[in-house]
């Protein structure tokens, strides 16, 4: 018999797909280069810098109260952590010592962002695996939240609440009780969260064992936050450098060791329930004192280089600051979480589907100005 | 591991090597392009060094020198290290690539090849990241300029 | 009341009445298919207000408000906009099978509308294999969603479009069987005996547990048949964008999103029909006022496919491997032992009546 | 047997979730988390704080505070503020004494980052929680602060 007309017959052959920069699962202006057999994905190679404003170029003509306000346009979800970032490489530059007030109202408010940022990758996450009502259950939460800093800082968004030397004006009257509200609602809300989509068995499906990462690739990738977290690798730099007011309270590295998409998103989880205690354990002794320190007009850097890292939502966001004395930064660097969390992508997507791809995208949980800055 | 007994150690691998604590909360290296690539896997690959994390790589210009500076973490031992890397080439800039090393490098040397026009040996997938293939210059420079997209205070 | 709702043949007689036989009953039919036509042109409208607002009540949201008293002409008003849109086109798609694809499919959602009995008389089409009918009819559309993929020359569509056909393949032997296993119990296709033998009790109580996981598995299937979450593998938005008909744009779209909600429509009708007694009220309390049936009816499947919105609204999208998973290791063995057990409950007579 | 067991919990996954939802569902009528916001305009107040757009407050004489020192101008780092100024004579103390002319705002590329505010000394420029900003021109957006013929009030310096 001919065998061979069977086997010329039947031949598959790979095809090139754009997903983005408007794709509904790209969160923003990522584009994926695709390239895929059939279903599996064989290839992913993000293409970026559709909205690369050069803010590591503008920091270089800017003084230091001024690079502050650019950090917000980052990874604008956790824009009060970056903002932090800046400011504590340029406080720990001019060696000036905050009141403790100060790093408290810090650490509470960086973990409210926190909250806000994973209510909505909660709300995010369960969009991209399909179940389109989580979108509003997160963003009820994330409402509340909103307003507490609406109320203090006055935006809602953007915060630009710190300066170098402490903070822009002092907390509202109503932050206290408003945080204590708050923290009282989601304890009720967040293991709704659970029971609506962590339990669901085809959420389960859907992302246990889809996008493992091992410990040693999450290292060798640079892989931080939650992305690392979850493959087992211990970086939360709260722990281990501490900064603000995190050697003050206890908390839980949230750690699981199965490196999957599921893991990804128990960190998360587990982190807002150690967000609220943290704040529980800060809300209640906001010690008295002053907002801020006086810092000159014009802040002027000791010649030098300074590193500060921060976790921000989404990882560790590290501030390089190559100051050369005068009054602006001769060089400014960056280090994004996303930028890193995005350079897996490819190694955790291929072999899986596409919808595969878009359950671990969202664990990445990519903000895209973050990682083209 | 103390940054002296880093020193010591570190600087009896290879010979040429400049280290430095001042101005910097971490202990310097500055190689030589050429030591750089072994240097590197040495840090990685020594059991009492162990740097392997990479977390941050820049480029930084200088002027007149180009540079790469990698900030290195171990997560066993939890010390850092800081290592440089110049040349005065500012034509045709050469380092070789650390992306067999450390996986992420290969984003962060792509983007320092964007914006500095450092070149990398080695590296599997060297163009340009962020601004479209046309673009002409690199735009972290100091001497870079545009006057259109460039708004100088 | 003395409404006579058997619209064919009262449409047919009236028509003999001054043309000759031949005519009159090919007009009859185009004005029933006609009247049809435009009943559920707008039904489907409301259907998708309906999901809309159900939509907004599961999501904390108010839904359509502006458009009329409580948002009730959002719809028509988004009709209205689809109709007035232009109608945009790839370069290089095969427009023959391009323009073709949506009439397929609204067509031939709209073909199995004429065989559900509303009520005792006002059915349009009493074919005495009626099951069947509907079973061939449905799977047909899934041409129309092959063609509306393949001919776009769009790769995001032509993906949706064979996801569409390997999930539609899969899934009609689940809609059959479970059907199947309740044309045991009847022992007939045509739907108006298939509800004469309800009058002793809905086939979901004479089949007792058979029948409900006969339900169950025909209301998965069912969801899964209609392209809708959490099997909306076709269109999957966070995956293919808006799947297979990614490049329609007007009324070609808006063809595509009636069939979908009309297709919603007739599952529950199905389910209606064959499991909760078509027409028929609770315990015969209506049955002195036979137009009420059409009330009965319609609330049935309004709450199936309220059930089914429930579904969307709440669960996760499967993945398009775990799609075919279920269908092959779970629905259809279950399906199988199913018909199985309820032939042995028919052949013992262990169904109960009343 | 985890073949049966599987599909129970399964199914008993799916009902909890469709117990939250179904929750909402019957409640939701009461707590719609939306509003309708041009309907609410009346009752919409935002926050003292909130950073509408920057505004320079007029008391009754027609005076303001602003000493015309261009501290928010050097300050914004958008160039979003201009100062048009001039030196004259202060006729109380017949000192020579700068002024404003304009003080020029663009809105359109103001960041809402309160730099400005927290440099200026005399506190003669403010937040207003103004939100409705848009415009059909764009040149409607650069926005004179001072007010014609309005002059600093007695006593200010910076």
């Amino acid at each position: 018999m001919e065998t061979t007309l069977v086997k010329s017959n039947f031949k598959s052959e790979e095809y090139f797909i754009n997903m983005g920069p408007q794709h509904p699962a790209t969160h923003g202006v990522l584009r994926l280069l695709l390239t895929i057999d059939g279903e599996i994905i064989k290839k992913v190679e993000p293409d970026l810098g559709y909205i690369h404003r050069s803010i590591e170029k503008m920091c270089e003509r800017d003084s230091y109260q001024q690079i502050v306000h650019l950090t917000d346009r980052m990874d604008y979800l956790s824009s009060h952590i970056n903002n932090e970032a800046v400011c504590l490489t340029v406080e720990n530059a001019l060696q000036l010592e905050l009141p403790d007030r100060v790093k408290v109202i810090r650490t509470i408010l960086s973990e409210l962002t926190r909250i806000a940022s994973h209510c909505l990758w909660w709300g995010v996450m369960g969009m991209d695996v399909g179940a389109l009502t989580t979108y509003f259950y997160g963003f009820r939460d994330r409402e509340m939240i909103n307003d507490i800093f609406e109320e203090t800082c006055g935006a809602r968004l953007t915060m630009n609440y710190n300066i170098p030397g402490g903070l822009m004006f002092d907390i509202h009257p109503n932050f206290v009780q408003r945080t204590k509200d708050f923290i009282a609602h989601f304890k009720t809300k967040l293991p709704e969260y659970d029971t609506l989509l962590t339990g669901n068995v085809i959420f389960q499906k859907r992302t246990k064992g889809v996008g493992v990462l091992s410990k040693e690739d999450a290292i060798s990738f640079g892989a931080s936050g939650p992305v690392g977290r979850g493959s087992g690798y211990s970086c939360d730099v709260r722990k281990h450098h501490p900064y603000s007011a995190y050697d003050r309270v206890t908390f839980n590295e949230a750690l699981k060791t199965e490196g999957d998409t599921f893991a990804r998103y128990q960190v998360r989880i587990q982190e807002m329930w150690e967000a609220m205690s943290i704040i529980e354990q800060l809300i209640d002794n906001i010690p008295e004192g002053e907002h801020k320190v006086a810092t000159n007009a014009v802040i002027k850097l000791p010649k030098g280089e300074y590193y500060q890292k921060v976790e921000t939502a989404r990882g560790e966001l590290g501030v390089y600051i190559i100051s050369i004395g005068t009054k602006n930064p001769y060089r400014l660097k960056f280090r994004s979480p996303g930028f890193s969390n995005l350079s897996l992508l490819n190694h955790i997507a291929v072999g899986g589907k596409i919808g595969d791809l878009v359950a671990s995208m969202a664990t990445l949980d990519l903000v895209i100005p973050d990682i083209d800055r | 591991m103390t940054n002296e007994a880093l020193q010591n150690l570190i600087n009896s691998w290879i010979t040429d090597l400049e280290f430095s604590e001042e101005e910097s909360q971490f202990l310097n290296i500055t190689v030589t392009p050429e030591h750089l690539h072994q240097l590197m896997s040495d840090l990685k690959s020594n059991k009492e060094t162990s740097f392997d994390y990479l977390f941050c790589l820049s480029g930084v210009d200088w002027q007149p020198e180009l540079g790469v500076v990698y900030h290195l973490e171990s997560t066993t031992h939890r010390h850092s290290i800081v290592v440089k890397v110049k040349t005065a080439d500012r034509e045709n800039p050469v380092f070789d690539s650390v992306c067999d090393i450390w996986k992420t490098a290969e984003f962060h040397e792509r983007e320092v090849y964007d914006f500095f026009g450092i070149k990398f040996n080695n590296h599997p997938n060297l163009k340009r990241l962020f601004l479209t293939d046309e673009w002409e210059g690199f735009p972290l420079r100091k001497d870079y300029e545009d006057e259109i997209n460039m708004v100088i205070k | 009341m003395n409404i006579s709702l058997n619209i064919t043949e009262t449409i047919q007689e009236w028509l003999i009445g001054f043309m000759p036989e031949g005519v009159a009953s090919i007009l009859g039919m185009s004005i029933v298919a006609l009247i049809y036509l435009a009943i559920f042109a707008v039904a489907g409208l409301y259907l998708v207000l309906l999901e809309r607002k159900v939509a907004a009540w599961f999501q904390l949201r108010i839904g359509p408000n502006r458009v009329g008293y409580w948002g009730l002409f959002q719809t028509m008003a988004d009709a209205l906009k689809l109709v007035s849109k232009e109608l945009t086109g790839t370069v290089k798609a095969d427009k023959f099978l391009y323009n073709l694809a949506p009439y397929f499919v609204i067509i031939s959602s709209l073909m199995a509308l004429a065989v559900f009995p509303f009520t005792k008389e006002f059915q349009a089409f009493d074919i005495n294999i009626g099951i069947f009918f509907l079973i061939a009819i449905s799977s047909v559309g899934v041409i129309g969603i092959l063609l509306a993929g393949w001919s776009s020359n769009n790769k995001f569509a032509l993906i949706g479009a064979m996801r569409s056909g390997v999930q539609t393949i899969s899934y009609e032997l689940s809609i059959g069987l479970s059907l199947l296993t309740m044309v045991l119990l009847t022992g007939s296709l045509q739907l108006s005996e298939i509800v004469e033998t309800q009058k002793e009790g809905w086939l979901i109580l004479q089949g007792h547990v058979p029948a409900v996981i006969a339900f169950m598995i025909y209301m998965i299937a069912g969801t899964a048949e209609t392209n809708r979450a959490p099997f909306d593998m076709v269109e999957a938005e966070s995956e293919l964008g808006a799947g297979f008909h990614t490049e329609y744009s007007g009324m070609k779209f808006a063809y595509f999103f009636l069939a979908e909600f009309i297709n919603m429509f007739i599952i529950a009708a199905i389910a209606t029909t064959v499991f909760f007694g078509a027409w028929l009220s609770p315990f015969g309390i209506t049955e002195s006022i036979p137009w009420l049936g059409v009330f009965w009816f319609l609330g049935k499947t309004l709450m199936l496919v309220f059930l089914m919105m429930w579904f969307r609204w709440t669960f996760p999208r499967l993945r398009v491997d775990q799609l075919l998973t279920l269908e092959w290791k779970y629905l259809l063995p279950i399906n199988l032992v199913n018909i199985v057990i309820m032939a042995i409950i028919v052949w013992l007579n262990l169904t109960i009546k009343f | 047997m985890s073949y049966i067991s599987d599909i129970y919990t399964g199914i008993k996954t799916l009902l909890t979730g469709m117990s939250v939802t179904g929750k909402y569902f019957l409640t939701s009528r009461k707590g719609a988390i939306t509003q309708q916001y041009p309907d609410n305009r009346s009752t919409l107040k935002m926050f003292e704080r909130f950073r509408g757009e920057v505004v320079m407050p007029h008391d009754e004489n027609n005076e303001h505070q602003c000493t015309g020192c261009q501290k928010c101008e050097l300050a914004c780092p958008n160039g979003s503020i201009e100062i048009i100024w001039d030196r004259g004579i202060d006729e109380a103390t017949g000192k020579k004494k700068k002024f404003i002319d304009k003080h020029i705002y663009h809105l359109g590329l103001c960041t809402m980052c309160g730099l400005c505010i927290e440099a200026c000394p005399t506190d003669a420029i403010v937040w207003a929680q103004n939100f409705e900003n848009s415009t059909y021109d764009r040149t409607q957006l650069t926005k004179v602060l001072n007010r014609p013929g309005s002059k600093v009030k007695a006593g200010v310096e910076d």
